[in-house]
């Protein structure tokens, strides 16, 4: 059942050294706050998660945090995520790289209780089903062969949110991307929202987690970047990390002025 | 992207369709189908947007499940880094895949939208690095190899029906699958087509010009 | 993309002897009116799927439409259904049984384009697995064996809504059931709603499913048993049914009176 | 159902655990509780309400899928019409399957719920024709035949770990996964409870008596 508590210990008691961590969450919706937390905890040798793991996942690659990424899409303001791949800097980075359809029917497979998820698209035909992992299965029923994907199950899901209700509902707002579904397939499930209110109203296309689906919620200031309304293709967020992620020199005094 | 280029591709989306869009050209060229001759088109983002109709919006997993692997997609826009003969799509890496010369996007939703989508509209300036014999890396599966290859490898929907770039359309063959430049925009000659692509470009017996964008649709760009 | 028609149109139009129709909702989400229009129509030889018919259900098999029956539920109230099945009155009726997680997965799996889906609970260990359509599937990951259950494409889902909006977006309210899953899965949906209004309002755990995933919609007069907000464990509408149901004579002139 | 019976029911469920209940003794045995000793107890419905927490309320597809197969599920209270020495639970049919003497409810999410929740209470009042040796069908798996089958099968969750009648409380013999008579209602004699039991019964060898309804007990009742 949600406890309501501060990020910095929330992520104490949450982020440790090689866990599987999931990032979700799109522009507005990236939980950059506890990105923050967690760079200042320094954890190691983290699997991260993330569809597209943004800015938020940038800076824990940068910062050396990271051992391996398992992603579908790299936007390009992700220098930091780039130059481990190609230079090894600050450390290798090991990935798994899939569709983003297949990273959402890998969360669904966890959150159900099952070990694999079926696909039927994004890994036939492409060179990616070779470098990936992924299987095949054949249907019972008609004989045929589809995609076969093993469940993701993380140690622990990061997201933000609008807001939470004093139970410990959570009301995702926003463009729910696969937050829901990381939540969901995590053992456990660290949520920052913007206020805690004592009923939540109804809006469109909010998903509502329930109290019982999550671990802990910390309160995070909403950041001048976030606009919980704006265009899910405004890319102000990358453009403005991007000038930051490209030189390591900027990134590093960036990362100190963090962790400070 | 030009003007020129959005309307071109914005003009292959027919009304009343749901096509899927992501972020970009992709976006803004059904945006301005919808804004012109085409108001009963639905767009949806690859994150699980309607454009429009936010009470409509799902997550990302109901897209790709319920939408799009559904088959309720009539039409997919993909923007391109690579793109070869046979119409497939490289938004992965430049060079190998171990150790890339470039690492670009990776696939996103483009290659479920390349087989789960009814057909495919895919858009990149027209360069030569850019137009290859073979893609680096087969992100979104054009035609494979051949005009048999989709089937024979279980994937549905047509995949690309056209190529759209700044220079011009180019659209499969039906009997080869291999793109063939079937028109040119206004002041675009085919030897300029030509010397930007890296194979050696079949040309339609009759290349048709592309009508340039009327004042309506730049004043939809412009407001969009 | 949705149309909105008269309901005898919408039937005239959508209902075909012969046809797999999948009825879903429950409690005030019965979508009673669209069952009285099909009753008007006659159809013969109908596949009838509903997880819990209900009495919409139960009326279509005392009417003799139906000859094949797929569910997970059979209220106490639904007399007609079991007379069907013990007395081959008014035909006999074939059965496919299943449990409400089992009809979850095969719509959810037919909604999105999968031969089958893969579930854990509900059929091992059950004397159900042997007698209704289910098979097994090996994780190509973990080697378990799970359940594997046929999708379930409808050529027609019917399900009743609050409302919908001019571009014929329908909002679903009350309990939802698996009647967006229902929807999803079929070829073809016909929705009846209570109101049409121009723009819908946000609702708590309202689904709203887009125009283009809806055939035709029509409007019908809210019934005096229709409580959106409603306890979903009210059987009012059940036991109200119960007496009609529990007797030929009673039904055959109940019958009568909605074809009359 | 009978007052005894419910509150009984309701004392097994713990403050701030998640349990699923069907319509009727089983949702009113969880909303006692939660009126009562467990305040911080969730009551989601097997179609995807949760009880209290309108905001929440998802379909019967998540529900089934996110909530009870996903594991998130500690208790499940069942609404029985036949069990037997081993706790499995009939709901289906009485006689055979293709030839019925009566036709029941079906699984409905009964089936689901015995082997996804983390362990079950079974409610049923305790009349001879009910309890039986062997049920007629196996609808919700309890022990099948022994201590070991569940993981045999590679059923998760401990199966029934009560079984609440009218008469008193049966619990499953660790060592041989059969139904132990360990407590009566108060004025309820072993030899009734017997008398009411289709096998040869086990009986604890020290038989609690439950405690009565409280006050506060009853009102709530009377309230919910």
């Amino acid at each position: 059942m949600a406890t309501i508590s501060a990020l910095a210990d929330a992520v104490d008691a949450l982020v440790h050294d090689g866990a599987e961590i999931a990032l979700e969450g799109l522009g507005a919706s990236i939980p950059v706050a506890a990105a923050h937390a967690i760079l200042r905890r320094r954890p190691r040798d983290i699997t991260l998660v993330g569809t597209a793991p943004g800015p938020a996942g940038d800076q824990l690659v940068g910062a050396g945090c990271v051992t391996r990424l398992v992603f579908a899409r790299l936007d390009p303001a992700l220098h930091r995520i780039r130059d481990a791949l190609v230079a090894g800097w600050p450390a290798p980075l090991e990935i798994e790289e899939h569709t983003q359809a297949g990273m959402a029917a890998r969360y669904v497979a966890g959150a159900s209780g099952l070990p694999f998820a079926t696909v039927r698209d994004g890994y036939a035909g492409t060179d990616l089903a070779a470098v990936t992992n992924a299987a095949t299965v054949r249907c019972p029923f008609t004989g045929e062969e589809l995609t076969a994907l093993p469940a993701l199950r993380p140690d622990l899901a990061v997201v933000h949110a609008q807001r939470a209700d004093r139970a410990g509902n959570v009301q995702l707002g926003g463009v729910p991307g696969l937050r829901k579904e990381a939540v969901l397939a995590a053992r456990k499930a660290l949520v920052t929202v913007e206020e805690v209110v004592d009923e939540l109203e109804p809006e469109h296309g909010a998903v509502v987690l329930p109290a019982f689906a999550v671990t802990r919620i910390a309160v995070v200031p909403a950041g001048p970047e976030r606009h919980p309304g704006a265009d899910p293709c405004d890319d102000g967020v990358d453009l403005a990390w991007a000038a930051v992620s490209g030189d390591r020199n900027r990134f590093t005094t960036w990362l100190e002025g963090i962790r400070a | 992207m030009s003007d020129q280029m959005l309307v071109t591709a914005a003009r292959l989306l027919g009304d009343g369709e749901v096509c899927v869009a992501g972020c970009g050209p992709a976006r803004r060229a059904a945006r301005l189908a919808r804004a012109t001759h085409a108001p009963g088109l639905t767009v949806l983002g690859d994150d699980g947007t309607v454009d429009g109709v936010p009470a409509a919006t799902a997550g990302a997993a109901e897209f790709a499940a319920y939408w799009l692997q559904g088959g309720r997609v009539d039409v997919g826009l993909l923007a391109a880094d690579q793109v070869d003969a046979f119409g497939n799509v490289n938004t992965t890496v430049l060079g190998e895949y171990d150790e890339p010369t470039a690492r670009l996007s990776g696939a996103g939703a483009a290659a479920e939208i390349a087989t789960g989508a009814g057909r495919v509209v895919v858009l990149l300036p027209h360069r030569l690095s850019a137009f290859v014999e073979r893609v680096d890396f087969v992100t979104a599966p054009g035609a494979l190899t051949g005009p048999l290859d989709r089937a024979q490898v279980g994937l549905r929907g047509a995949g690309p029906v056209a190529v759209v770039t700044d220079l011009g359309v180019l659209r499969p063959d039906p009997a080869t699958a291999e793109l063939v430049l079937t028109e040119v925009h206004p002041g675009v000659s085919v030897d300029r087509v030509r010397a930007e692509t890296g194979w050696p470009l079949e040309v339609a017996d009759e290349v048709g010009v592309t009508a340039p964008p009327t004042a309506a649709e730049v004043a939809a760009l412009r407001a969009g």
